[in-house]
């Protein structure tokens, strides 16, 4: 696509997006005045609770930007330990129906269960960051490996039978073919599992500790039922999800060039 | 290194939701180190099926194939194998879908030789074009670069001219026994083009119809390089399809 | 009873209460004692998992009555008052129990208050009437140490692991602390602030003001309930264990620092409204609105205040 | 495949699955006595709190099969609340960009938001069930929708020249190839999409009202430090979960036999 | 209901990452309703770029193309397009990928046209079975029933009969003849067999090497059905060779 098209394209897309959030902002008015409930807080004293957090901090004295602090690198080590072990189990389970038929009975049942449901055993077995780091795991590892083993069963068996007929051995053939194959669905997985590891995140957060994190700050006003100050969290968290999936999006762009993608 | 093929009582037959289907059934053959051998039959015979248990890629019903004595392995064999459907890469741009080979052979992927080959099937100046944005037969030439690019022991193509005009297809027929000729490889080569067999092949196996028989198999006589023209290259064209006319239903 | 005219008397009431709370024993008395019954009353229970998530559910015009820690009625009942949702404001009818809470600690690390300088110590959250309590405490004895808020159901497993080295919370958490864990109790809320309000029992400002009738018999159940506690202590003990689950000897513990009362304590009320305004807990009220703000939310028309 | 292989075949896995299942108990129990904590009860524990909580009941008298009934209930509107908001938004977010544009900005923000962080809005702004749905929801719309995304970005530009070329307008085009040919993504984003909705039901069941459902389960006996209890709770989550996605496997095999897998 | 073509200095060129590419420069061409015109030219010469032009896939750069006066637009009319790389639709059938264009088509799927057809290539008892359970050739034979089956207006086809053996080629080439000139349909034919062309064409395109433009119309002036081995009709072959051969470099 030439340059000038595809700027044009991103301008127009930038002003499709403003125009959407403005719409966003009015409505949310809106049905604030509406419902006018002390629980519904309008855009306008939300604006003014994520000044005051920014600034001032909360009642703790933590500001808002050392709460995205830690809890980014909470969900950071949570999401790394989540792609390190959802891939390779992923490509393994794809491909060898053994290594299926062995974690399969075991790793089904578990993907179901709320991560807070592990708090009690997580403060049992694990300590420290490990844990936090374990309760957004439980987030980001399920999705990430479901979509790494549909993306294995999307690999065209041609292009294996191709690095066969090279001589190549099983290992040649998941690195050559079948995870470059799988690599969108990989992506795919690794942005929703980017979210649901930030869904986690409170639910990590409740375990005792420094109340200072994003989830902490949520739990933290929910109590005090201020809720204008739970949505600077929850917008906090949605801007901060939405500038990494935006940074893996560039990548996945550079990645998959090669791509003739469908449009209507 | 070349190769010596040896099949014996090959059988094959696929089980689908709507039965077993036998594809090939005891076939027999064997083939000199260094020879060239085309195989003709009609569509939807077990060409392509036979040509996958050669190199290794299915395992046949019943039957041997050894390759100097042992079962086909590309891990231990060089292959250069062409397929009929598209082969490519699709997220690597003609060069390194010509360097994939050598990358996988551990041969070192030599840019040179990529490069040559790239020139021999006319792409210069396509290196960094992606499978999408290059043409039906292009793809082919790409693929046909990068089999010959790992300097195969054992060739085997599977139609891979049937999308090339005349005259490219032409230039590669030379190219490819040029290539055969130096390096005394033993080379499979499926086709349609009756003329082509004969044109390339030392022997060409007439196969029967589905479940595939080894019908005839002919040894063409001729010096190389050989003229299409000349009379004796007309009747052993002739005869062969006469050969396959008997085994093609007259469908519809 | 013009609007008892207009609005045909209900006789099922809807009652919020805390999941597994031994501070709200009176409602489960009442049940289990059928005094609602004995007044023609049925009851709708709605259990909830927090005084936040209950007060949400209150000022939303989903519940008539609740049995609630005063500071979440407190904040809730601001934050309605501040939008002029005035519809369903909780309003304190009688007492549900004074202190109650414990802070524990592990005996080989702390046996004195001097020896809490310097460790962590869990609290059931920012905010809570405990997290406040050991804020004050600590200003007053010039300690300083390492608040830990966690929530209540976590504290007794995190110093069971040893991260922490004391808890304060409400029961039953500390003692299930005292008894799994060996803990030793550094101090009640007794000691902390005396007598201070703990749960209380609210009703809707509209239901209030529609059904004064309905009003006075519920209270007249829990106040019952009240009495029977004090009065059956052993039968009442029973009901807890029943709705708890919790082992005898956890409830005995607990039991004995928890204060059963149908008297408000306005003036430990007031406290906690100011302290709240004054840790911005509270952002719609000022130092100066306290007086008024409690008069309102503490009704003595049934109320037996101190 | 022929039967007897195939029969073979999954008679094979049900014994390997066994197997790994009767491990995982042994090392379950090896952790319980090395770690001895009170708070970390064995299988055998748990197996007769089981009993106890599927026979007599919890402590206000619910007994296992209600919680799990109710709470399946929950899930279940949940996951067909998700599934036909997710699938159609995605199928037209992949094939019209000005679709993407508007709905980019508004929906990325809200999918990292965790669940428990809607409570005090859901009770606001919605009711009943609907409350539980909406909770839900936000766990199941979000995987569905980006992995049906994904599905339509693999589908093949020469297979729906075919269908243009047939005369197919975007709706035919729409029906007839692309969503047959994300449906594998579709599916996985279903299969992740309803461990999400699981996972979401404890935040959904902190909503008040009646103690019933296995996330008020495992939050009631959290409460009461009664583990094991909260085990049964989880386990219970896990077996209907697998349960579930057992039946979306077999729908799925039924669907794709077309598929040549890879396997190594 | 035929049709008629006219293209009128048509360009079309593509951005890539390399550059703009040119692959077709002011090609004009017309052709009357109910005719038959083949097109042959060098590999990636932009055949297969016209023919998606010229069935409304892809919009010039420049010129214009009038179907009967209006640009064209499968929906308007009805096209039988068959493309030269594999287009059957991997969760259908080898019945249900041949109904899918009357389906699509609105003309109420015909369980007994699609079997006509399916028969007609040849595919009989293979109804069941998936794309990847049959060989190259018949893959593209289902394409060409799917085509068909549709009754379209305009035909056009890429390379329709690369990928089968010269038997089952000169029976669909006969049969396509019948359908053509029994329902006087217009027919654009791509492909690389010259022989092929002279047989089927009332007119040969020849293209020039990329970019395409159009280097000679032939008339072929014989009478249906054509003899291979007329001098007339091997003259016309030798001809076309012969400007095929002036375009086509002597790659490598
Ligand atoms: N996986 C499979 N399952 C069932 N049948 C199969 C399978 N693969 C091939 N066949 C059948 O085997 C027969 C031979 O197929 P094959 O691809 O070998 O033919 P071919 O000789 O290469 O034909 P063509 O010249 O058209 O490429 C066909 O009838 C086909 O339907
Ligand atoms: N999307 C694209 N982007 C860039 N270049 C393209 C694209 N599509 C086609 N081309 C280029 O256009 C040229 C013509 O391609 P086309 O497929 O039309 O050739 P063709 O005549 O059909 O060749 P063949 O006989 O090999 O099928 C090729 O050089 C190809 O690289
Ligand atoms: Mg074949
Ligand atoms: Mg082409």
């Amino acid at each position: 696509m030439s340059t000038v098209r595809s700027y044009l394209r991103s301008a127009k897309s930038i002003v499709i997006g403003l125009a959407s959030i403005a719409t966003f902002l009015i409505l949310w008015e809106a049905v604030t005045r509406v419902v006018n409930s002390p629980f519904l807080p309008g855009p306008y004293s939300v604006f003014l609770a994520f000044i005051q957090i920014s600034t001032v901090g909360d009642i703790d004295g933590y500001s808002l930007g050392w709460h995205s602090a830690v809890s980014l690198y909470r969900v950071l080590l949570g999401f790394l330990a989540g792609a390190v072990t959802g891939i390779p189990l992923g490509l393994f389970m794809g491909i060898k129906l053994t290594v299926k038929d062995v974690a399969t009975p075991i790793i089904e049942p578990i993907r179901f269960i709320p991560p807070i449901a592990w708090i009690p055993l997580s403060i049992v077995l694990l300590s420290g960051l490990t844990r936090f780091t374990f309760l957004i795991w439980v987030g980001v590892f399920f999705p990430v490996l479901l979509n790494t083993i549909a993306g294995v069963r999307r690999t065209s068996i041609t292009l294996v039978n191709v690095a066969r007929t090279f001589g190549a051995d099983n290992n040649a053939v998941l690195r050559h073919i079948i995870f470059p194959s799988a690599l969108p669905e990989i992506m795919t997985g690794l942005r929703v599992g980017l979210g649901i590891g930030w869904m986690c995140i409170v639910a990590a957060e409740m375990i005792g500790g420094d109340p200072v994190g994003l989830g902490r700050l949520i739990l933290k006003y929910a109590n005090f039922l201020q809720i204008d100050v739970v949505i600077v969290g929850m917008v906090t968290i949605g801007l901060i999800g939405l500038a990494m999936n935006y940074a893996i999006l560039l990548l996945e762009k550079r990645m998959f060039r090669w791509r003739v993608e469908v449009t209507t | 290194m070349a190769a010596m093929f040896t099949v014996e009582h090959l059988k094959k037959s696929f089980e689908t939701e709507n039965g077993t289907i036998d594809v090939i059934d005891d076939l027999s053959l064997s083939l000199e180190e260094g020879r060239f051998l085309c195989i003709v039959g009609p569509s939807g015979c077990g060409k392509t099926t036979l040509l996958r248990i050669l190199c290794g890629l299915d395992p046949p019903t019943s039957g041997t194939i050894l390759i100097n004595g042992s079962p086909p392995d590309p891990r231990k064999q060089k292959f250069g194998v062409i397929f009929q459907e598209e082969s490519l890469l699709p997220w690597r741009n003609v060069f390194n879908n010509v360097k994939f080979g050598q990358e996988i052979n551990k041969i070192g992927a030599s840019d040179e030789i990529a490069k040559k080959y790239i020139n021999l099937v006319g792409l210069e100046g396509f290196e960094n074009y992606f499978p999408h944005q290059i043409s039906g037969g292009m793809k082919k030439r790409v693929a046909i670069a990068r089999a010959l690019a790992v300097d195969p022991d054992i060739i085997m193509m599977d139609e891979p001219f049937a999308d090339l005009d005349a005259q490219t297809r032409w230039i590669l027929q030379k190219e490819l026994l040029s290539i055969w000729s130096q390096l005394k490889k033993t080379a499979i080569f499926i086709t349609h083009n009756v003329e082509e067999a004969v044109f390339l092949g030392q022997y060409v196996a007439v196969l029967s119809k589905r479940p595939a028989k080894l019908k005839t198999l002919i040894n063409i006589d001729l010096p190389y390089p050989r003229s299409r023209l000349a009379a004796p290259f007309i009747s052993y064209r002739e005869k062969i399809i006469d050969l396959l006319r008997e085994e093609i239903p007259s469908i519809s | 009873y013009i609007t008892g005219y207009f609005t045909p008397t209900p006789t099922t009431i809807r009652i919020g209460y805390l999941t597994g709370d031994l501070h709200q024993l009176p409602l489960h008395v009442a049940i289990a004692n059928k005094y609602f019954d004995q007044y023609g009353l049925t009851v709708e229970r709605y259990e909830f998992i927090n005084g936040p998530t209950l007060m949400t559910h209150f000022v939303a015009g989903e519940l008539d009555f609740a049995y609630v820690g005063a500071p979440p009625a407190i904040t809730g009942r601001a934050n309605a008052m501040s939008v002029g949702n005035v519809s369903y404001l909780p309003v304190v009818v009688s007492s549900v129990n004074l202190e109650g809470s414990a802070l524990v600690v592990n005996p080989n690390v702390i046996t004195s208050v001097a020896d809490l300088n310097g460790k962590k110590i869990g609290t059931p959250g920012s905010g809570t009437i405990q997290d406040i309590m050991l804020s004050i405490y600590m200003k007053d004895h010039n300690l300083t140490l390492t608040k830990y808020p966690g929530s209540i159901a976590n504290l007794p497993l995190q110093f069971g692991t040893g991260e922490i080295d004391g808890f304060i919370g409400w029961e039953t958490a500390p003692s299930i602390a005292v008894i799994n864990f060996s803990a030793s109790v550094l101090l009640t809320s007794h000691d902390m602030m005396p007598n201070h309000q703990c749960c209380v029992f609210v009703v809707s400002s509209k239901f209030l003001a529609e059904h004064p009738d309905i009003v006075t018999k519920v209270v007249n159940v829990h106040n019952s309930a009240q009495d029977f506690i004090n009065a059956h202590p052993t039968e009442a003990k029973q009901v807890a264990a029943n709705y708890t689950g919790l082992s005898m000897p956890v409830i005995d513990m607990a039991f004995s620092r928890i204060v059963y009362t149908k008297t408000v304590n306005v003036d430990s009320i007031r406290t906690f409204v100011s302290n709240m305004i004054e840790l911005n807990v509270i952002k719609t009220l000022n130092a100066s609105q306290v007086d008024s703000f409690v008069s309102g939310f503490v009704d003595t028309n049934y109320a037996i205040t101190q």
